[in-house]
């Protein structure tokens, strides 16, 4: 691909800036570390990907969609099927199906709310992830459980030389790629996301596309919720909470258009591993919170408006 | 749907308002009422700039951020150097101007830039504040205390805030072509106007409001947080469609914005006079925001039939 | 007769529920027992001093009689404190103090338990060397108290080093993730100040870097003391453990009950942090249940203790 | 260029060029106008017509030429080809848009009593409220807001209004009203510059026509030099003579029986009467009524349930996907068809998008370019294609020749009265009285309700126009959709 083709894709910068923040990350330790730190960036990116490849499908939806119950649909299937495992060995596959039932169970619920009251997905969602919030607190109380043994360990664990939670996240990116580009139901999507109306006049069964997106949002942020409560040693009510900005943030610095209708699956997990190594680098070079915070907005609004004076251009 | 679109509000806060007496009979009076309301006034100002942006058919995710910066200068700067001070709260509306003709200019998303630039802002009072702390002045302090007579500050101010937004959206005629950007900005360009000049002016409206957000805010607490007033981004949102507001085609209500930011704080209150069970205290809320919207399904039903 | 509420201004993690459920249980048992009319918790939804403000503020409306305060910010809710005082409301803030004189504070002293954890530090490393200190959420007062008292003691012992601070917002996965990236950069690491709630997560940090385990002084969570308990077993690993107990909420709440009972008390009053041992080590672990915190619960007599103390 | 003329002039372009990267969209045009001027401004779809239009106007720089205003651009309006309105303001807000000079606290009084004169001007009787926001009001009704705000005062004189397509969303009794004015307007010294397909229109009012061809003048004459034949030839159509040739199948058993009107199998039925009484929106409940959001249309198993297709009028609201390349705004309707285990079959999408293009004449050279690279009556073709290309056996069109040139639209009167020759079923809701005779049978709308409904050799326009009014005296009265 010649150089112009590759900047015409909004997901280099993404994968640019996380290379920058790598590079000079290791220009503090003169080069010490690079592998420890690729291998963190991937474990930690795998999370942030995982939940921003649900959040992209919805903001492909088109204008107004998005889901800001993912913190608290984390949570809530992490806390349940945590509760039920509750260190047990063997249990692990019985909980990754309540995890999974308690993001279809609130992909149903949101899509209810949008759907049957109409109301506008901002808000359906972030009142009932106050909902979902509750329920998670009545559930176990706060209480820390740990996983069982072996999921802790595949959690936390390597298969060739790369984190299992990375395999994980990888493997879902290529299936929604492969969703996206080649399927039947991506198209639908794309149309959707574009012009709703339009996709409904053309035959396009709009409904069922938007339910079977906020159902696959909710699936991916439960699962997400598992693996990381699996991952850091047991489920902590307050442990989505930094998946919300960051779901957002990564799908539109990967290069996805916010008006919807376009999508970047590539470009989402450069976007997830830039926002953990970003902060990385300013961490390692001392900066205090107030200046660190400073930054990171400042190459978020960067990199978007080199992705998109880039894409002008074109 | 048009009359629709401020009845709904004006009902749901009614309705509330009459379960809220009901419940706790002492609210009923001078007193009780500007206790219910007088932290909804900050929240009142942030949701109108909040519309100021939503009318221009963006989104700003950095306003709870931005009313925290401005809450943190009123408390430091403006306390200390009120020149310097009221220098800085220029240069935060500036800065929002400049945020609206970037985003224009550049075609960038407005949800990215102001999710960017709630990083920066939440920086910068980490800056100015690393510890809580400040004071308020005196005379803003004297003015969020101030006793008129027969109705209270808060409502006093709510009024205020609903009649001259009113004035500067609806009825003025620069307000009515800032509503027309949100409505079909290629219309604005064609009949000769400079729509980055107009983008600005609503962004710099939305920081003007802001700032009076966060010196308000400033003058209830009489300190100040670097938090402070991160939660009103969300609040803000929920209060302008709450409202009667819609995000895209430029269709809000200024005084619809204020009554769903005064809707919202009631809420919270009405829930905690329930005594529900800590646990479901926060889902509660989330309940009865669904609910109040829920209503406005039955107005548009009713809107679409006429 | 009296009526008193518990304002809160976070539930989200397994402190905050202890504190509810601790407190709970005394207010429960007083009510049963005659002693006060009332006593009911509120929290508010979000972690937000404009919440919390609100809630103090309806708290006067319902008529309570004293109000018991673990507060989202020292300052930022002065002007409901002072509403509240203004009206005859007893306020009593613990944990999350406010700086209105007119409310009592039952306070720990952060700073000294910032600065005991390098004083046992240096015991236990006379050579000194690099530390690794973990901040909690950035522009919270507790935080920097800490990070203060931490500071202190290095600038005392000057031996260490601090070589790198991130915020693990004291949240076991915000910790783990931001040590984690910061540690490729690190050069060896012998010690880790945390702020509590924070100390597993470190400790994973460093296990997934293939890194050794440095001495983590941990903030007495259950699964942190398991953790410790295990490597003890394992490795002979020794350690310390510090933080606040949640059971202060039950300290506050007799401390408000005199107030309103007509005793003089004075309106700083201070508790200790509640410390664990290794020779603690295994009864404090088969007291707490899992998942859960170290807790001391504090009785009326203890409450009058700590009065007595303070006069 | 016509050297004939002489006195003062309105708007000169002299070799005007502009070019979109390779596209010459305009390629050197010089035209001359002078007050009391109607220029009639005709040619095929995409021949340059709105990019003239934009250059005078002057919201595109010309690449090349010049565009002069001897006496300045005071009083140059535009009435663009897209509405250009702000739907959430009223009728009188709109005016202040385009009427900066209504300032003061009073402005509001003074902008309604100027917008209703001037719609009291042009179109009398038209029923407007200007205290209504416009999304309530008709695309019709929006249609003569935009063309009186064209021609109000504000604060001057309109000199020369530029009309482009002014009357493709209004009725033939309304059209009229706007010509009428627009003769008045150039008796009374003003210029207009008049765009239209229709060319009835053109002889009506123009005095001059200009014939544009590729983004070149072809021929510039007075109006009386023309013959209708020789404007059409002039702008380079073939007209297909193979009109009613194709033999007709005998309609079959009903398939669609709703909202008061039913269709056979292999029939053409009009929808007609004045535009906003309620054909669209019933159009659009037909539709609705046959097809699930919640699931693709798969075989038909009674009639009642036959598949059914749309071909949106309105392309940016109903129709495009305006990221998307030709080629798949073409296939969406029918992926599902070839599809296997859900997976797109790319090969047959671009096969059947190949066909449809040759056989439907899509003007591209690839079909991966963007659709908004097409003209307006080219995106149009691909709604077309896209509808066609489908199994269904009822095809509802909802105004579906908007904007479409004279020779298109009779190559798409051909494949549809084929297409219906081969049992399928149309439904077609047109505001033109030419197409309506293209239909086997005519259901005329008033007032939201069927008011007639003629067959055979009833369809004519008188027929069709004493069924849109309720009496002889009575008025157009247009109700929002
Ligand atoms: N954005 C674009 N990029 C590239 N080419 C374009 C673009 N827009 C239009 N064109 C080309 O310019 C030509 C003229 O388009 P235009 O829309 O002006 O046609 P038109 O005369 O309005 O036709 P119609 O009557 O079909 O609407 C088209 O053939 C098209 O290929
Ligand atoms: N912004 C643009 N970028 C690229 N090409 C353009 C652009 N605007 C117009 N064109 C092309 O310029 C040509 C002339 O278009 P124009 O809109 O003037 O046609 P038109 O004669 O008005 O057609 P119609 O009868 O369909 O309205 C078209 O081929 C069109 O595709
Ligand atoms: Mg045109
Ligand atoms: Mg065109």
């Amino acid at each position: 691909m010649s150089l112009a083709g590759m900047t015409s894709k909004p997901w280099i910068w993404a994968w640019a800036a996380a290379a920058l923040a790598f590079a000079a990350t290791l220009v503090l330790t003169q080069g010490r570390g690079a592998g420890e730190l690729a291998y963190a960036a991937l474990s930690f990116g795998a999370f942030a990907a995982i939940v921003g490849l649900g959040q992209m499908l919805v903001i492909t939806l088109g204008p107004g969609n998005v889901d800001l119950s993912i913190p608290a649909t984390m949570t809530l299937a992490a806390t349940l099927a945590l509760k039920f495992m509750g260190s047990d060995p063997g249990t692990a596959l019985p909980g990754l199906a309540i995890a999974l039932a308690v993001g279809l169970g609130v992909g149903a619920a949101n899509f209810a709310l949008i759907f049957l009251l109409r109301l506008p997905p901002i808000i359906a969602t972030l009142a009932a992830s106050l909902i979902y919030q509750s329920l998670a607190i009545w559930s176990n109380r706060g209480l820390r459980i740990k996983p069982p043994t072996g999921l802790a360990e595949f959690a936390t664990g390597r298969f060739l030389g790369l984190p299992n939670v990375a395999w994980v996240g990888l493997a879902l990116a290529l299936m929604v790629w492969v969703l996206l580009e080649r399927s039947l139901w991506g198209r639908w999507l794309l149309a959707s996301g574009q012009n709703l109306r339009a996709a409904r006049l053309a035959g396009v069964p709009v409904e069922a596309v938007r339910a079977a997106t906020y159902l696959a949002v909710a699936v991916f942020a439960a699962l997400a919720g598992y693996l990381l409560a699996s991952f850091s040693g047991g489920a902590a009510l307050n442990m989505g909470a930094e998946y919300l900005l960051m779901s957002i943030a990564v799908v539109v610095i990967g290069g996805s258009s916010i008006a919807g209708g376009n999508s970047n699956v590539p470009g989402v997990w450069g976007a997830a591993l830039f926002m953990f190594l970003v902060v990385s680098m300013l961490n390692s070079y001392g900066a205090a919170a107030g200046v660190r915070n400073v930054l990171t907005g400042t190459i978020i609004i960067a990199i978007v408006i080199a992705a998109s004076s880039r894409r002008a251009r074109i | 749907m048009n009359r629709y679109r401020i009845l709904l509000p004006v009902v749901s806060l009614a309705v509330l308002l009459g379960l809220t007496f009901w419940m706790q009979p002492r609210a009923m009076s001078y007193f009780g009422v500007n206790l219910l309301f007088n932290l909804a006034v900050p929240i009142a100002l942030a949701t109108v700039a909040q519309m100021f942006i939503i009318m221009v058919n963006d989104i700003d995710l950095s306003i709870g951020a931005f009313v925290s910066l401005a809450a943190c200068v009123t408390a430091t700067w403006l306390n200390d150097a009120p020149l310097i001070g009221l220098l800085a709260m220029a240069a935060l509306i500036l800065a929002y101007a400049g945020m609206g003709a970037v985003i224009h200019a550049l075609e960038l998303p407005a949800i990215v830039v102001t999710l960017g630039m709630s990083f920066v802002w939440g920086g910068l009072a980490l800056f100015l504040l690393p510890t809580p702390g400040g004071a308020a002045p005196e005379w803003l302090r004297a003015i969020m205390k101030v006793k008129p007579p027969l109705v209270p500050m808060a409502v006093v101010a709510a009024l205020l805030i609903a009649g001259v937004t009113h004035l500067l959206v609806i009825r003025a005629g620069l307000g009515t072509v800032l509503r027309g950007v949100g409505g079909n900005p290629r219309a604005l360009t064609r009949a000769g106007w400079n729509v980055m000049q107009l983008k600005a002016l609503a962004y710099a409206g939305a920081g003007l409001f802001g700032v009076l957000a966060g010196m308000a805010l400033v003058g209830l607490t009489t300190a100040a947080d670097a938090n402070i007033a991160l939660r009103y981004t969300l609040l803000s949102i929920a209060g302008v469609i709450l409202g009667g507001g819609e995000f895209t085609g430029g269709k809000v209500s200024p005084v619809g914005a204020v009554i769903g930011a005064l809707t919202l704080t009631l809420a919270a209150s009405f829930l905690s006079f329930m005594r529900l069970s800590p646990d479901w205290q926060i889902g509660a809320q989330g309940a009865i925001l669904i609910l109040v919207l829920t209503a406005r399904l039955i107005f548009a039903r009713r809107g679409e039939t006429t | 007769d009296k009526r008193i509420a518990l304002s809160n201004n976070y539930a989200g993690n397994s402190w905050r529920q202890a504190m509810l459920s601790t407190f709970q249980e005394t207010a429960d048992q007083a009510v049963a027992d005659g002693i006060v009319a009332a006593a009911d918790a509120y929290t508010t939804s979000e972690n937000q001093p404009t919440e919390q403000a609100a809630q103090i503020q309806n708290m006067i409306l319902q008529g309570y009689d004293a109000i018991v305060l673990n507060a989202a910010s020292p300052t930022a809710l002065n002007g409901a404190v002072k509403e509240a005082c203004d009206a005859g409301l007893v306020v009593v803030s613990f944990d999350g103090i406010v700086t209105e004189p007119c409310a009592w504070r039952i306070a720990v002293d952060f700073a000294a338990m910032g600065k005991e954890e390098i004083d046992y530090l240096a015991t236990r490393l006379p050579d000194g060397g690099n530390l690794l200190e973990i901040r909690g959420l950035a522009g919270v007062f507790v935080d920097d108290e800490i990070s203060k008292g931490i500071h202190a003691g290095v600038a005392e012992h000057d031996k260490f080093d601090i070589v790198g601070s991130v915020h693990g917002d004291w949240a076991q996965d915000v910790a783990q993730k931001a040590v984690a990236g910061i540690l490729p950069s690190l050069p060896e690491v012998v010690g880790v100040a945390t702020q509590g709630g924070d100390g597993y997560g470190v400790a994973q940090a460093f296990a997934a870097a293939g890194r050794d385990t440095p001495l983590i002084v941990l903030g007495n969570r259950q699964d942190e003391l398991k953790w410790w308990a295990e490597q003890r077993d394992a490795n002979g690993y020794e350690t310390l453990s510090l933080s606040i107990a949640p059971g202060v909420a039950s300290l506050a709440f007799w401390v408000s009950q005199q107030i309103l009972d007509g005793k003089e008390v004075p309106k700083d009053l201070t508790v200790p942090f509640l410390k664990i041992t290794q020779a603690d080590l295994d009864a404090t672990l088969a007291s707490t249940p899992e998942g859960s915190v170290a807790n001391t619960v504090y009785t009326l007599e203890d409450a009058q203790a700590v009065i007595e103390a303070a006069e | 260029m016509s050297g004939t003329e002489t006195g003062p002039v309105v708007v000169e372009l002299t070799n005007a060029a502009k070019h979109f990267g390779p596209v010459r969209a305009l390629d050197g045009v010089s035209l001359r106008v002078h007050p009391g001027d109607c220029v009639g401004l005709v040619g095929h779809n995409g021949a340059g017509k709105s990019t003239l239009v934009n250059l005078v106007n002057g919201a595109l720089a010309p690449t090349g030429g010049s565009v002069t205003f001897p006496g300045g651009t005071d009083g140059v309006r535009a009435v663009f080809q897209e509405l250009s309105l702000c739907p959430n303001l009223t009728v009188a807000e709109n005016l202040r848009v385009s009427h900066p000079g209504l300032t003061g606290l009073r402005w509001r009084r003074a902008a309604r009593a100027e917008i209703g004169a001037s719609l009291d001007r042009v179109f009398p009787d038209h029923g407007i409220d200007v205290d209504a926001p416009v999304d309530t009001l008709s695309i019709a009704q929006r249609q003569m807001v935009e063309i009186a705000i064209g021609f109000a005062p504000r604060a001057g004189q309109a000199r020369l209004v530029i009309l482009d397509e002014p009357t493709s969303a209004l009725d033939a009794g309304i059209a009229e009203q706007l010509l009428a004015h627009v003769r008045r307007f150039c008796a009374a010294g003003g210029a207009v510059i008049f765009i239209s397909h229709m060319m009835g229109e053109i002889f009506s009012v123009a005095n001059r026509i200009v014939v544009l061809k590729d983004g070149r003048s072809v021929a510039e004459r007075p109006a009386a030099e023309f013959t209708r034949q020789g404007l059409v030839d002039a702008m380079g159509h073939v007209v297909t003579a193979a009109a009613a040739a194709a033999a007709r199948a005998a309609p079959g058993e009903i398939v669609i029986e709703a909202e008061g009107l039913n269709a056979r199998r292999g029939e053409i039925v009009g929808l007609s009467g004045l535009a906003g009484h309620g054909q669209a929106a019933a159009l659009a409940r037909i539709y609705l009524a046959r097809t699930s959001g919640w699931r693709t249309a798969g075989p038909s198993r009674s009639k009642q349930t036959a598949n059914a297709v749309f071909v949106a009028g309105d392309r940016g609201r109903d129709g495009v996907f305006p990221l998307w390349s030709i080629l798949r705004n073409v296939s969406i309707s029918v992926l599902g068809r070839d599809a296997r285990a859900g997976v797109v079959n790319r090969r047959a999408e671009r096969t059947l998008a190949e066909d449809w293009r040759r056989r439907i004449g899509i003007r591209t050279d690839n079909l991966d370019n963007p659709l908004l690279s097409l003209s307006g009556g080219n995106q149009q073709k691909v709604l077309f294609a896209r509808a066609l290309a489908s199994d269904a056996e009822v095809v509802i069109m909802d105004d579906p020749m908007r904007g479409v040139d004279v020779g298109t639209k009779q190559d798409v009167y051909a494949m549809i009265r084929a297409e219906a020759a081969k049992g399928r079923t149309f439904l077609w809701y047109s505001t033109e009285t030419e197409e309506v005779c293209q239909c086997d049978r005519v259901f005329v709308f008033r007032n939201g309700t069927i008011s007639a409904e003629l067959t055979g050799a009833d369809i004519t326009e008188e027929k069709i126009l004493e069924a849109s009014f309720e009496m002889q005296d009575a008025l157009p009265q247009v109700v929002p959709a």
